[in-house]
């Protein structure tokens, strides 16, 4: 029975069929609410399914000089490790696969679709590419240092009360510590970190002001040049849940609470909640900035977000 | 007359040092490990002297009360010491002449295509 | 803390989109707007003033004997024209007119080819002059010739 | 399976590789504008593409220049199926005012059947996306017959 | 029998050098299957250790020449092996068989060969010999042949200016390190007049005076010569560079864990100076910063061995770290990855030897494409780089994580935050590497490129291996392998207890107590099965999904000829000379710290002399910190 459920969680609900549905309709939402920033009617809500659909029709053509297995490997690989940490992720105390460490295992799961892409983009072996790929990589050096250290800052936060000192890596018991007194970014502790959290998931997401990787026009959408087709659905597919997962989890670690118990109403709250921080880190930033170069995401994030995650956890260390 | 020992090592000690970190030939640098190496082949001797005590060999007869013998096993220590530090200038000489061999000059300033 | 443009877009966002619904209701062209070529073949004299005058040479001419006249069918390939009207301007005759009609897709070339035929009746013979000009004399007679 | 699925995807979302082979970039601004608040192509799911991997529809602006000649056989052979080859304006129709020019290298039908043709110098970008509605029918038959 | 294990593990290595400088040049097959019976003799030996040491959880003591301590003096020279020396030979004695294999094919072009194996046979020897002793002064032998060795060994390729220059460079850094070992050896025997270790702890059981803090200052530095921290680090690249890649995959594997586990004996046993705030801090310091400078300057490179070696600088500084952090989890952190370290490093040596025996290059900007031709080099390339970026189901993430949580949990955020980035940064190094030597255009010089023999490919497919399962199942590798290490290192009572006889050790340590048996939860790493069985049923799922939906296998169009279909799209270009990789990937990065890659390019200026120079600094500052700060 205990397998069964297991594998009804892993098919269904925070599983494959979720990040689908989910996934493209969040990307469905951010593309409507851009266009009507922009004053233009913009594609339906479902226009993302489209898409998936019309590339899975495509040709798929592998370049001669592509590592073959490599090259469509890498979707395949960067799609499931994003649903596994979907799984990971405790949608207001329900959370299918909960363990003691549970974000460790969500930072490192975060990090292989941004490999599998780069693996992906270098396995294709077009210069466009490879640009792309050295641009991609960068940007994950600038948005790694700022995001560990709220995490950290988060992990010993909720570790003083709860884990007796030591810093605690389980979602659950952060979701349990904002259930007995509020959520996280009400402390005052919290508030930097909360705010640093929410510039890194543009980045994480590749959303506009940091898609310096997947530029359209500069380098022909960098990793993804070669790719056609199915593969190319997929990798538009671990956008899209990629979209879904960093929100869902920004919610659990700032906005979550005790949620109302049944889990139909906590999936809904949760998914609007997410629309809600979509459209205030992605699509906002989206529609009123430019390309930023990739030394000056670098510096970007080297600079105000770390220091604002530096000052969450120094005042976590005084207490507050 | 043992304190004239220590100060000797400190002496030579620091002198191989001084050679191996300024003397821009090679040769001399080996020259400084060498005088590094036997400043410590001394330090190392003369830990084991005991005043008045003679040379540590005799047969189990002699081996009587009175018989006072210097420390034999810094003995032992030093002449491997010095076995290894003979076969160390070696191999450095041998690594010299290549040098000389490749690069046609012993200067240190010169002989440096790996860096970065 | 700058944000260019912040105010705009939130409040664009809840005003109407400016987007015209194109398929449902097509706008018409503005004044003077140099669409498709329409050729009248009744006023059209065959005088080849607009082939001398267009640019790309997108007109051309074919002219047939005909038992009254030549039958002259002028085609305007829409592919080749540019729309710049000079044809319109010294057409004596206004025969071609540019329309503000300005959806032209086309799969084939037939159907960007514009075509007209019209008949150009030959000059009417002189009537048949009577016989008898013999009297005249002969001195005149050279000076016609190499006129 | 997804047939029918796929039929409506490339129905609902086409995306566009734009190929200017040596245009006065009338045609270009024109065809930019299609996706512009005003006309917005994106409400029917037309999207600039970055890479002829990821086209479907393919707009050729420009008479094919010597120069640009092979690189447009060597993107159009990248390009996978079901594609459809649009021209926009009259340049590439028929080298319009730059035929016979010596660094000229002809209409794109000698290169690749063109499926649609947009007339107009520049075309308006109403008649652009009537033309690329009508290249969707066009790539839904390949894909038919493709299957 | 199980008495003369030690001994037998070093000498058969020691009698194998010796009848290969017999064979000479004469018969190859003979002098390959010695150099395999000798290293693999010397494996089953360490292996039949196992069961007396970590299984029932004794010590195996021997003494040379059977000339037993005299009414608690020991006069002769002691081997020892208890858990922790095990742990190392285990993963030492392993690398060294592989080595061999490896290098049956891949030293077949040289000339000179029998030489190698002398040489490469005594390394070995000397490391177990180090590994296994218990005695001050052989430890300075073992590790004085041992650098000796590699010198020889560095400067193989005689025809090479670059060897010969790498040698003189080595040798002249490790005669001082040697140096300073043996002053520091000297000045213990002139205090305690004994140089078995164990009594020597005994007698230093809290009760430092001046020379013994000078001896310990001078010998922390020479290890630290000889395991190339970062003042002292800038032989290694030159060394590992030019080295044949067996023996640069031994110089990462066995040389540098070797120095290791000599600052964990002088430390923990010898000293038990490890309860001490100030030494930890200089530890944890001395790793950190080897650590951050290792990874920068490895990604400014463009030569494939340069670049791995400045790695293996960056990886030791980790294990130091851990080891600095002196909690139960610190040490099992660093024990851990110095095993992973040796795997994965020695994987990626191997990997560089494969490109240069098949190319004969390894200039990153010279290389491009060679997955095509490569593939299974380029999948153990892959493995190995995964596992050394600490990507999850590799080994590297196990260590690296328990270094972490280790590091906060002790209360060193920075040191965490620091570790966090340099991962970040292995990882883009390796991706510099993947894109410019495995993946992108084939240049023309490497049409026809073949794959490495298969004597080659076995080591590595080996390692790969141990490198997946090290990361599966960790609870199994710490539970037999890590904590009985880690344990012998925090109690050394024991050590002391069994080699001097019964009641030696209780006139020092006042309570027997036992080291606090680490039982934790194993940190940051849920049950990596149940991980696999989820990735499979997701990957199952997906793959029902797929298949249903239309892009089965028959859909994909690949072909080789000459089609402008599958060129690749460079903007209608033909893409011949458009590889992207070497030197031109992390612009942005380098750009953006121009200042400090300028400085460090400055500082590697390749003279010997500021070579040394650095060195007696180092030594400088540490006897400096020691004399004020450790009391």
């Amino acid at each position: 029975m205990e397998l069964l459920k297991r594998i009804l969680y892993i098919l269904f609900y925070p599983g494959l069929l979720y990040c689908f549905v989910g996934g493209l309709v969040l990307a469905g939402i951010d593309r409507k609410l851009l266009a009507r920033m922009q004053k233009r009617v913009g594609p339906p809500i479902w226009q993302p399914f489209y898409d998936f659909f019309k590339l899975l029709g495509k040709e798929t053509i592998v370049p001669r000089n592509a590592a073959k297995r490599a090259f469509l490997a890498a979707p395949v690989i960067g799609l499931i490790s994003l649903i596994t940490v979907s799984l990971f992720i405790p949608v207001f105390k329900f959370s299918p696969f909960s363990t003691y460490a549970d974000l460790i295992v969500v930072i490192y799961l975060l990090t292989i679709p941004a490999v599998a892409l780069i693996v992906g983009g270098s396995a294709s072996g077009s210069p466009y590419a490879g640009v792309g790929i050295s641009r991609e990589m960068v940007a994950i050096i600038s948005y790694e240092l700022p995001m560990v250290i709220s995490l950290l800052a988060i992990a010993k936060k909720v570790g003083l009360e709860l884990n007796n000192g030591i810093m605690t890596f389980s979602l659950s018991q952060i979701v349990e510590y904002q259930a007995q007194n509020g959520p996280l970014f009400t402390k005052l502790s919290m508030i930097p970190a909360f705010i640093a959290m929410l510039l890194v998931i543009p980045c994480k997401v590749g959303s506009l002001p940091f898609d310096i990787a997947e530029a359209e026009i500069e380098i022909c959408e960098g990793p993804l040049v070669e790719y056609s087709g199915a593969p190319l659905a997929i990798f538009k597919l671990n956008h899209a849940i990629k979209m879904l997962v960093m929100t869902s989890l920004f919610v659990t670690l700032f906005l979550s609470g005790s949620g109302t118990g049944i889990l139909a109403v906590d999936a809904i709250l949760q998914f609007i909640l997410s629309i809600v921080v979509v459209f205030f880190s992605i699509t906002i930033l989206k529609a009123i900035t430019a390309r930023l170069r990739v030394e000056q995401t670098l510096r970007f994030y080297w600079t105000y977000p770390t220091a604002l995650a530096l000052l969450s956890l120094i005042l976590v260390y005084f207490g507050l | 007359m043992l304190l004239m020992n220590y100060i000797t090592c400190i002496i030579l000690i620091v002198l191989g040092l001084y050679t191996i970190v300024t003397k821009k030939n090679a040769m001399k640098i080996v020259i400084g490990m060498g005088l590094l190496d036997y400043g410590i082949n001394l330090l190392l001797i003369s830990v084991g002297f005991k005043a008045g005590g003679t040379a540590p060999i005799f047969t189990i007869s002699e081996l009587d009360r009175t018989s006072f013998f210097v420390d034999p096993v810094p003995q032992a220590l030093t002449l491997t010491s010095i076995v290894i530090g003979a076969c160390v200038t070696a191999l450095a000489l041998a690594l010299v002449i290549m040098i000389n061999k490749h690069y046609g000059t012993l200067d240190t300033d010169k002989v440096r295509r790996l860096k970065g | 803390m700058k944000f260019p443009y912040l105010k705009e877009a939130v409040k664009s966002l809840f005003s109407k989109p400016s987007t015209e619904n194109f398929p449902k209701e097509v706008k018409e062209a503005p004044e003077g707007y140099r669409g498709k070529i329409v050729f009248h073949p009744d006023k059209c004299v065959n005088c080849g003033m607009c082939i001398r005058v267009c640019a790309p040479g997108a007109i051309t001419r074919t002219i047939e004997k005909v038992e009254d006249g030549d039958k002259v069918t002028f085609q305007f390939y829409l592919g080749q024209c540019t729309f710049c009207q000079l044809c319109q301007d010294f057409c004596p005759r206004k025969a071609i007119e540019l329309t503000k009609e300005y959806l032209m897709i086309a799969e084939n070339e037939e159907d960007l080819m514009v075509r007209g035929t019209f008949i150009k009746k030959a000059p009417p013979k002189p009537p048949v002059p009577p016989v008898q000009p013999k009297p005249v004399a002969q001195n005149d007679q050279p000076k016609e010739e190499n006129k | 399976m997804f047939e029918k699925l796929i039929q409506k995807g490339l129905e609902k979302s086409a995306w566009l590789y734009h190929l200017n082979t040596g245009s006065c970039n009338g045609c270009d601004i024109e065809l930019v504008s299609v996706i512009t608040p005003r006309y917005d192509a994106e409400r029917f799911g037309f999207k600039i593409a970055g890479s002829p991997r990821h086209a479907d529809i393919i707009v050729v602006s420009g008479p094919i220049t010597s120069q640009s000649r092979d690189r447009l056989i060597r993107t159009l052979a990248q390009v996978p199926e079901p594609k459809v080859v649009v021209s926009l304006g009259s340049c590439p129709r028929s080298c319009n005012v730059f035929n016979g020019s010596y660094c000229v290298e002809g209409p794109l039908d000698k290169y690749a059947p063109i499926d649609v043709s947009i007339a107009g110098c520049p075309p308006k970008p109403e008649a652009i996306m009537a033309g690329l509605v009508r290249a969707v029918e066009i790539l839904k038959e390949k894909r038919r017959a493709m299957k | 029998m199980t008495q003369h294990l030690p001994i037998l593990a070093i000498i058969t290595l020691f009698i194998g050098a010796f009848i290969v400088a017999l064979i000479k040049e004469k018969n190859e097959v003979l002098r390959n299957t010695v150099v395999l019976i000798a290293t693999f003799m010397s494996f089953i030996f360490t292996l039949m250790m196992y069961k007396p040491i970590i299984g029932e959880g004794n010590i195996i003591t021997y003494w040379m020449g059977n000339w037993e301590p005299v009414q608690n003096w020991a006069i002769g020279i002691g081997l020892e092996v208890d858990q922790l020396s095990l742990f190392f030979g285990l993963f030492i004695s392993l690398s060294i068989v592989l080595s061999a294999l490896y290098s049956f094919k891949y030293i077949e072009k040289e000339t000179g060969k029998d030489k190698y194996y002398v040489l490469f046979l005594m390394m070995s020897a000397s490391v177990m010999g180090f590994i296994f002793t218990g005695d001050l002064f052989n430890m300075y032998v073992m590790i004085e042949i041992m650098t000796f060795a590699s010198v020889a060994l560095t400067a193989f390729r005689n025809n090479k200016p670059e060897a010969v220059e790498a040698g003189f460079k080595y040798i002249a850094i490790g005669s001082i390190g040697s140096s300073l070992i043996l002053l520091a050896t000297v000045i213990i025997y002139a205090q305690f007049h004994t140089l078995n270790l164990a009594q020597i702890a005994g007698e230093l059981h809290n009760n430092y005076t001046i020379t013994t803090l000078f001896a310990l200052a001078l010998m922390v530095v020479g290890y630290a010569v000889k395991v190339f921290a970062v003042p002292t680090h800038f032989v290694a690249p030159d060394a590992y560079m030019t080295a044949p890649s067996s023996i640069s995959m031994l110089f990462s594997g066995i040389v540098n864990k070797a120095a290791v586990y000599g600052i964990l004996r002088v430390l923990y046993v010898v000293y038990q100076s490890m309860n001490l705030p100030s030494v930890q801090f200089m530890l944890i310091f001395w790793g950190t910063v080897t650590m951050f400078i290792g990874v920068t300057m490895a990604l400014a490179q463009h030569d494939f061995k340069r670049l791995l070696a400045f790695h293996s600088i960056s990886q030791i500084g980790y294990v130091i770290t851990g080891i600095g952090l002196a909690t139960a989890l610190g040490i099992t952190g660093g024990l851990y990855h110095a095993l992973n370290h040796t795997l994965f490093k020695g994987l990626l040596f191997l990997c560089a030897g494969a490109v240069y025996y098949a190319t004969g290059t390894t200039d990153l900007d010279k290389l491009g494409g060679l997955a095509k031709r490569m593939p299974q080099t380029a999948l153990i390339f892959i493995i190995g780089a995964f596992s050394i970026s600490g990507i999850p189901p590799f080994n590297g993430f196990v260590s690296k994580w328990i270094i972490y949580q280790a590091s906060y949990e002790a209360g060193y955020a920075p040191v965490t935050i620091i570790a966090l980035i340099v991962s970040v940064m292995t990882l883009a190094s390796f991706i510099k590497v993947a894109q410019s030597a495995f993946f992108g255009q084939l240049p023309k010089e490497f049409k026809n490129v073949e794959e490495v023999p298969l004597s080659m490919r076995v080591p590595m497919w080996i390692m790969a291996i141990l490198c997946i399962v090290g990361g599966i199942f960790p609870s199994s590798f710490t539970k037999y392998l890590i904590t009985p290490a880690a344990n012998a290192v925090m109690n050394s009572a024991k050590y002391v207890e069994v080699m001097m006889g019964p009641e030696f050790a209780s006139k020092f340590y006042n309570n027997l107590g036992n080291a606090p048996v680490i039982d934790y939860k194993l940190a940051g790493y849920w049950q990596p099965i149940a991980w696999l069985i989820l990735f499979g049923i997701l990957l199952l799922a997906f793959t029902l999904v797929a298949l249903l939906g239309g892009f089965n296998p028959k859909h994909f169009s690949y072909s080789d000829e000459e089609d402008a279909k599958y060129d690749v799209f460079y903007s209608g270009e033909s893409a011949e000379f458009s590889h992207v990789g070497g030197s031109d990937l992390f612009w942005g990065l380098k750009y953006q710290f121009r200042h400090y890659f300028d400085l460090m390019h400055k500082i590697h200026n390749g003279v010997v002399n500021d070579y040394a120079l650095s060195v007696v600094l180092t030594a400088a500052v540490v006897l400096l910190y020691v004399f004020t700060f450790v009391r």
